[in-house]
C-alpha cells in the first residue's frame, strides 16, 4: 500500500511542479497566495474565549480556558499558559486517537511560542498571590477538518481566542467582576512549503503531503521575527530563509488585521 | 446550603418556558466537513456537537477485523472546552462508556455484512455541553452516518426523559439534569420504534418509566423530522454542485 | 479462527433457541429462573467490609476501603465513592492484563450508578470536615471467575460488603471506636438477555456470549427503578422493558433476601 | 518512638506460640475456579491466595513465542484490599518482580518442550495479605499448573526463613517480617532439593544462611506433602464425578 | 526581584571571556561505545553528551518500514540528573520535538535508498546540560553516524547563535539563554551550506538575523573540522587495531 | 529468526562449556576472575553526586540527585531513598524506549535492596522536619553500554557515586552550607552464573545471554549477606549456593577497595 502511495506521490508531485512552473498551483492561487482566512470569535459559550477560524477548508476551534493553580517555582509572579492540540480523528483519516505524536506536539510548541515569545498575553497581570496562586492560561486547539497548513490556522484561532477573552473573576474568585484578558501583540505566522526549488505560501493539503521542507515564521505588529520552526526532510538556503521572512512579514499584516477585524 | 431552585413552576412550565414534554430548538447541519466520509454539525438548546464518519475502510488493529462484517466503533469525545471546569482531553471513564453504547446503538441499524473486515469509525466531538449531549450526539452521528452513505435500516433518533420536582419531563436542561430526580437516555429505530439505547438512573415508578418510554418514544419520531430535513437540503445542495460541475465540464 | 468462532456461535445459537421453544434452558432452568445466589460476607479481613457472591459458577469478590481523603469541589459535605472492577484474567480466557477496557468501566459505572442512585450509602455522614477531610469509599470488585452475568453478581457481592463494612476510625482517625457503615437501601440489579426474541433472565456463559440485547434493571426495596442499562447490538420493543422491569423486580426481591440474611 | 515488641518469648516461642522452626497452619484446595484449566485455593496463617493456570495455549503477542518450547508466565497480583492500606490496582515494582522470579521458577520445571509456541499463564492473586505471599502464592500455583495437567518434572515448594530478634527463623509472619533482622524467601524442588528461587535482604553470616537454608529445605518438603494431599483430594473429586456421569449416561 | 546580571562587559567580552562570535571549547571522541554500530562522546563547554548509532536494521514495528528506503529515527533524551532540577526519565514534549527535527536534520544527509525497509536509530544522551544541548546532540550523533559506516552525503553541524543584552552572540550558554533576547539554534550540510534544521524564539530584526545566519553558518564549519578530526583519530586507532589483529593472526 | 538464534545459542553454549572444561574463558578469564574493574567518580556535576563504573566493555554513569519532599507515613523520621534504572536503547539492541520493563525493575530493586539493607546511607540523618521534609535520595542508573553482568556494575556506580554525593543544602533549603552525604557501609554485589554444572564469576555478554541460573550476592564490608538475588530458569544446589557465597565474598573485598580509592 504504500508502494502505492509512493507513486502516487511522484505523480502528485509531478503536476504540482509543472503547474507551479507557470506560476499556478492546484487550488487556482498564485505561489505567494495564502487561502481566505475567516476568523469567528467567541463560537464556544462554555469557553473564557474561543474562535474557529478556517484557513481555506481548514477548520479550528480553539478554546481559551482559565483555572487556579501553583506558578512555576522559577517564576513565582507570572501565570502559566499552556498550549495542547488535538489530532482527533474526526479531522484526518491519518490521526489517531491516543496520546497526542510528534506531530501534535510540535504543533503546540510552535504556537506556543509564538504566542508566549512575542509576550502576547502580560503573564505578570495573571499572578494572584505571588509563589502561591496564579492564573492557568489553558490553549486548546482542536482541528476539525485538516487540509494543509495547521500551523498557521492554529495560531489564528489561538491568537483571535485570546483577544476573546474575559478572565472568568467571577466565578473562579467568587468576588469581582470578569475583566477581558487583553491582547499586547499579535504574533502572526505564516508558513511556506518548499518543493523541488519552488516556494509554496501556505501549502494546501496536497502540498503538505508531498513537500520537501517547511518553514514556519512568526512576526508581530512591528515586522519582527518572534518564531521560526523548520521542518520536515528537505533543506533550506540562506537566500531562501530571508525571502520566506519576507513573505511572512507581507502576508501576516494582512493576516493581522482580519483578525482584529474579526 | 444549596438554594432550592424552582424548575417547575405554578402553569406547570420549565425554567426556560417549556412545557414538561417540548423539546429544546433543534438545528441539524449535514456535509459540514471535507475531509470526513460523512458529517453533521447539531445544535440543540445549547448543545454544540459536530460528528463526521469515515468508512467503511480497512479496520485497524487488524485483530479486530470481522470476517463477516463491518465493526461500527463510536468515538464520543467532550472537548476539553465544553464544559465550565475544564475537561484535561483523552477518554474518561464516563466518555468510555457513552462510545460504548452509541456504538452499539449504531452497530443495530448498519447493513454490516457488504463490507466485511471493515470499520466504521463514527466521532462525536462536543464542542459546547448543556445537557443530553449523549442524545444530541446519537442524533448528529446517525445524520452523518447516513450523510457518509452507510446503508442502514433506518436512522436512530436519539432524546433523553426524566424527572423533575415530581414532574415527567422531556429533554433536561442541565439544571434540570443536575437538581432532578431521573434521567433517562433513550435511543430508537423510529421506522419500528425499537430501543437501541436505554440507560436509567435516579428514582421511577414502573408506570413513570411506562409513561415516560410512550414521551420519549413521541420526541424521537419529532427528531426523526428534524433528521430527515437536514438530509433533505444536504441531498439538494449536493445535486446543485453536481449540476454545476456538470455545467462547468 | 473467528471464522470458526462464527460457526460455534451459530450452533450454539440454534441449539439454545431450540430449547427456549419448550421454555428450557442448556442448565435446565427456565427462563425466566435465576442461577443459585449464595453470599459469603467478611471473606477478606484487610478489608473494611467484604463479600463474596456467586451466581451459578460465576465468582465475584469485593472488598471495601475506606480512606481519608478530599471532597469534590461541588459536594463538599459528602464523602467520595469510588468503584472500580478487576476483570483479572485468572477469571476468563478473555481477559488481559491492562487498564480497564470499555467493557469493565461500563459495568463498574452500572454497578456504581445503582448505588449511588439508591442512596445505598449516606454520603454526607461520610464527611468529617467540610470541604476538607471525608471518607472516601472504595468498592472493588474482584472478578475471580467468569460464567455469565457479572453485572448481577457484582451488584450482590457489592451491595454485601457494604452492609459489612465497619468505618475504620480507629486506625484511620486515630482515635473513637470503628462504626457499621450501615446502609440505608437495598439496590438489586436483574439481568435479562435477549436472544433471537425470547428473553433469558440471568444469561449464563454461553447465553451472554450468543445474546443480542441485555438489560440490567436495578430496583429498590420498594420496586422503584433505580438504574438501568441496554447493551449489546440487538433492540428491545417498549413492551419488551416492561416485561423485564416487572421480572427485575419479582427476582431481586428474592435476591434482597438472601443478601440480608446472608 | 517505635516500641520494641518482643517477638520471641523467654521459652524461645514466637508471638503466635510457633517454634522456630515451625510453619503457620497451610490448607490448600485444588480445582476451585471453573474457567481456569487448573486452580487451587491456599490458607497459610492469614495469607489468602487464589491460583489459576490457563495454557498451553497459542502465545499472545506472537513475538514472544518461542518455536522450540512453551514460554511459562506468571502474574503476581495483590488485590487492593488484600492489605492494610488500599492498594492501587495494577501492577507495581515489587510485584513485578515477583511475577518474575515466580515465572522463572516455574520454568524450571514444565516439559515446555512439548508445547512450542505455546504460553502457559499462570495467575496468582494475593485476597488476604500477611507476609510470606510469595512463597504462598508459589505454592499455591505450583497446585494450580498440576491441575491443569501441565507436564511437570515436581512440583514447586516454597518457603521462607529469616532472623529475628537473633534468632533464626521459619516461616516470618507480618510482625516478623517487620522487625526481624532478615527474610529469605526460597523455593524447591522437593525432589531433588535443587533451589529455584532465592531472594534475601537483611544481615546474614554464612553460616546462619548455610543453616536457614538446611530448615528452609526441609520445610519445603512438608509443604509439598500438603500440595500432594490437596491434589490427592482433587483426583479422587474428578475421578468421583467421572462415575457420576458415566452412571448419568 | 531578579537583579540583572551584566552579560556583555564594556569589552564586549561575555561573562566566560568569549569574544560574540567565540565558540565554547568542544570535544569530540568517535567510537566510545562497544555495543552501539558507532558512536561519540562530546564535550561543548559544560554538555556532555554521548550519541549512538544503531542501523541500518529491520524497522520495528513493521507498519513504518518504508519500502523505498531507511528511515531514520532520532531519540533526543536528558538523562535524570544532567539538570540542576532531577528531571523524570522518559520524553518530555520538549525533547520529544528535538527528537522529531534532529531526526529530520539527520534523514536530509542520509542516503536511506540503499537500504528500504529498515531503520537508522540515532540516540543522543545528554548527560550534562549547559545551553545548547540539541546542536552539542547533533554535532555529536552526526559522527557517530559516520563512525558508524552510515552512508551520507556530508555531516551535520550545528550550532546556535542569538541576541543578549542587544547584541548578537554565538553559542549562547546557560544565563545567556535564559536571560538573552532571542536563541536560534541552526544545523547546516557545511559542504553546500544547506540548513537543515533552524528554530527560533525570542525577537529579531531580518538585519540581526541574516547577519546572525551567516556568523552561525561560519561556525557551523569550524565544528565541521572538529567533527572531522574526531574521524579522523577514529580511523587511525581502527587501523592500528586492524594491524594488530593482522600481526597477531 | 529466533530459531536462527536458538542454533547460535547452542553453538555458543558448547563453545563456552568446552573452554570451561579446561578452566578457561572466551576473553581470557579463569572462572573465577571478575573482569577489570574501574570507576571515575563525580563525572557528571549537575548531580549532587555521580560516578561511571566500567566493568570490561559494560558502562554505566549514575547520577545522585537529592530534592526535598514527604516522608512515607510509616517512616516520618527517614529520608526516602528511590533507585531507578533507565536501560536506554544506546546500550544494546535488545533495550528498547518506553517504561522500564521487569529486567529493568529487578535490576533497579536488586541494587536499591544492597543499599537499604546494608543502611548504607543514615537515612534518619535525611530527616528535615518529622513527618513532613525529608531529603529524597534518587540513584538514577543510566546504563551506557550493555556487555554482561549489569547487577555489579550498577551496583558499584550507585555506591561510588553515594560515597561522592553533597547535600545540596546551599541551593535547595537556601541556608547554610552542602556537606558530604557520608557512606556508614560498603555493600558490594557478586553475580555468578551458572551454565551447565560450571560456575562463571561476572558473566560477559555472551554468557548472560546462556546462562541457566544467575545468583548475585551483596556482602558487607565484614563479610556478612545483606541481599540475594536468584534469577533465570536454572536452580542451584545447596552447595553450589554456599560456595557463590565465599567467591562473593572474596572477589567484593577486591572490588570494595576499587571503590574506596577511586
Amino acid at each position: 500500500m504504500l508502494e502505492m502511495t509512493e507513486a502516487v506521490h511522484e505523480l502528485t508531485r509531478s503536476h504540482i511542479l509543472r503547474l507551479a512552473a507557470a506560476g499556478k498551483r492546484g487550488d487556482g492561487r498564485g505561489l505567494e497566495d495564502q487561502r481566505p482566512v475567516s476568523i469567528q470569535k467567541g463560537f464556544v459559550e462554555t469557553a473564557e474565549g474561543s474562535a474557529r477560524a478556517k484557513l481555506g477548508n481548514t477548520d479550528i476551534l480553539v478554546g481559551v480556558k482559565m483555572e487556579i493553580g501553583q506558578p512555576y517555582p522559577d517564576s513565582p509572579d507570572r501565570g502559566v499558559l499552556i498550549t495542547n492540540v488535538e489530532l482527533t480523528p474526526v479531522a484526518s483519516p491519518d490521526f489517531e486517537s491516543g496520546p497526542p505524536r510528534p506531530a501534535a506536539i510540535e504543533l503546540a510548541r510552535v504556537v506556543d511560542r509564538g504566542i508566549r515569545e512575542t509576550e502576547t498575553v502580560d503573564m505578570e497581570k495573571l499572578c494572584i498571590e505571588s509563589g502561591e496562586k496564579v492564573w492557568l492560561l489553558f490553549i486548546d486547539i482542536h482541528v476539525l477538518d485538516y487540509h494543509g497548513n495547521l500551523f498557521d490556522a492554529s495560531n489564528y484561532a489561538a491568537l483571535a481566542a485570546l483577544t476573546n477573552t474575559l478572565v472568568p473573576i467571577s466565578s473562579k474568585l467568587g468576588d469581582g467582576k470578569d475583566i477581558p484578558l487583553g491582547v499586547l501583540h499579535y504574533p502572526v505566522s505564516v508558513t511556506v512549503s518548499k518543493i523541488g526549488d519552488i516556494l509554496f505560501v501556505d501549502p494546501s493539503l496536497e502540498e503538505d503531503r508531498i513537500a520537501d521542507a517547511r518553514l514556519t515564521v512568526t512576526t508581530d505588529e512591528d515586522g519582527h521575527v518572534r518564531a521560526m520552526q523548520k521542518g520536515l526532510e528537505g533543506s533550506f538556503t540562506l537566500d531562501e530563509v530571508i525571502r520566506i521572512i519576507s513573505l511572512s512579514q507581507k502576508t501576516g499584516k494582512k493576516v493581522r488585521k482580519t483578525i482584529l477585524e474579526a | 446550603m444549596v438554594k432550592k431552585l424552582k424548575l417547575i413552576d405554578s402553569k406547570g412550565l420549565r425554567m426556560d418556558g417549556r412545557k414538561p414534554d417540548e423539546l429544546r430548538p433543534i438545528k441539524i447541519e449535514a456535509g459540514v466537513l471535507k475531509r470526513a466520509d460523512g458529517s453533521a454539525y447539531l445544535e440543540w438548546g445549547k448543545n454544540k456537537v459536530m460528528a463526521g464518519v469515515y468508512g467503511p475502510r480497512e479496520c485497524h488493529p487488524r485483530h479486530m477485523q470481522n470476517p463477516a462484517k463491518a465493526i461500527v466503533r463510536c468515538r464520543y469525545n467532550m472537548v476539553s472546552f465544553s464544559v465550565d471546569d475544564r475537561k484535561r482531553p483523552g477518554p474518561d471513564r464516563r466518555s468510555t462508556e457513552i462510545s460504548k453504547v452509541a456504538g452499539e446503538a449504531f452497530s443495530s441499524v448498519v447493513f454490516g455484512e457488504q463490507f466485511p473486515r471493515t470499520s466504521i469509525d463514527v466521532f462525536i466531538e462536543i464542542l459546547q455541553a448543556d445537557a443530553g449531549t449523549r442524545c444530541a450526539g446519537i442524533t448528529a452521528a446517525s445524520v452523518a452516518l447516513a450523510d457518509a452513505g452507510i446503508p442502514m435500516r433506518d436512522l436512530v433518533a436519539a432524546c433523553a426523559f426524566g424527572k423533575v420536582q415530581g414532574k415527567m419531563v422531556l429533554d433536561l436542561d442541565k439544571e434540570e439534569d443536575n437538581y432532578g430526580e431521573a434521567d433517562v437516555p433513550l435511543a430508537i429505530i423510529p421506522r419500528t420504534e425499537e430501543i437501541v439505547l436505554l440507560q436509567m438512573d435516579g428514582s421511577l415508578t414502573t408506570k413513570e418509566l411506562q409513561q415516560g418510554l410512550k414521551t420519549g418514544i413521541d420526541a424521537c419520531k419529532q427528531i426523526y423530522q428534524i433528521q430527515k430535513e437536514a438530509l433533505k437540503r444536504r441531498y439538494a445542495v449536493i445535486l446543485e454542485e453536481e449540476e454545476t460541475t456538470e455545467g462547468d465540464a
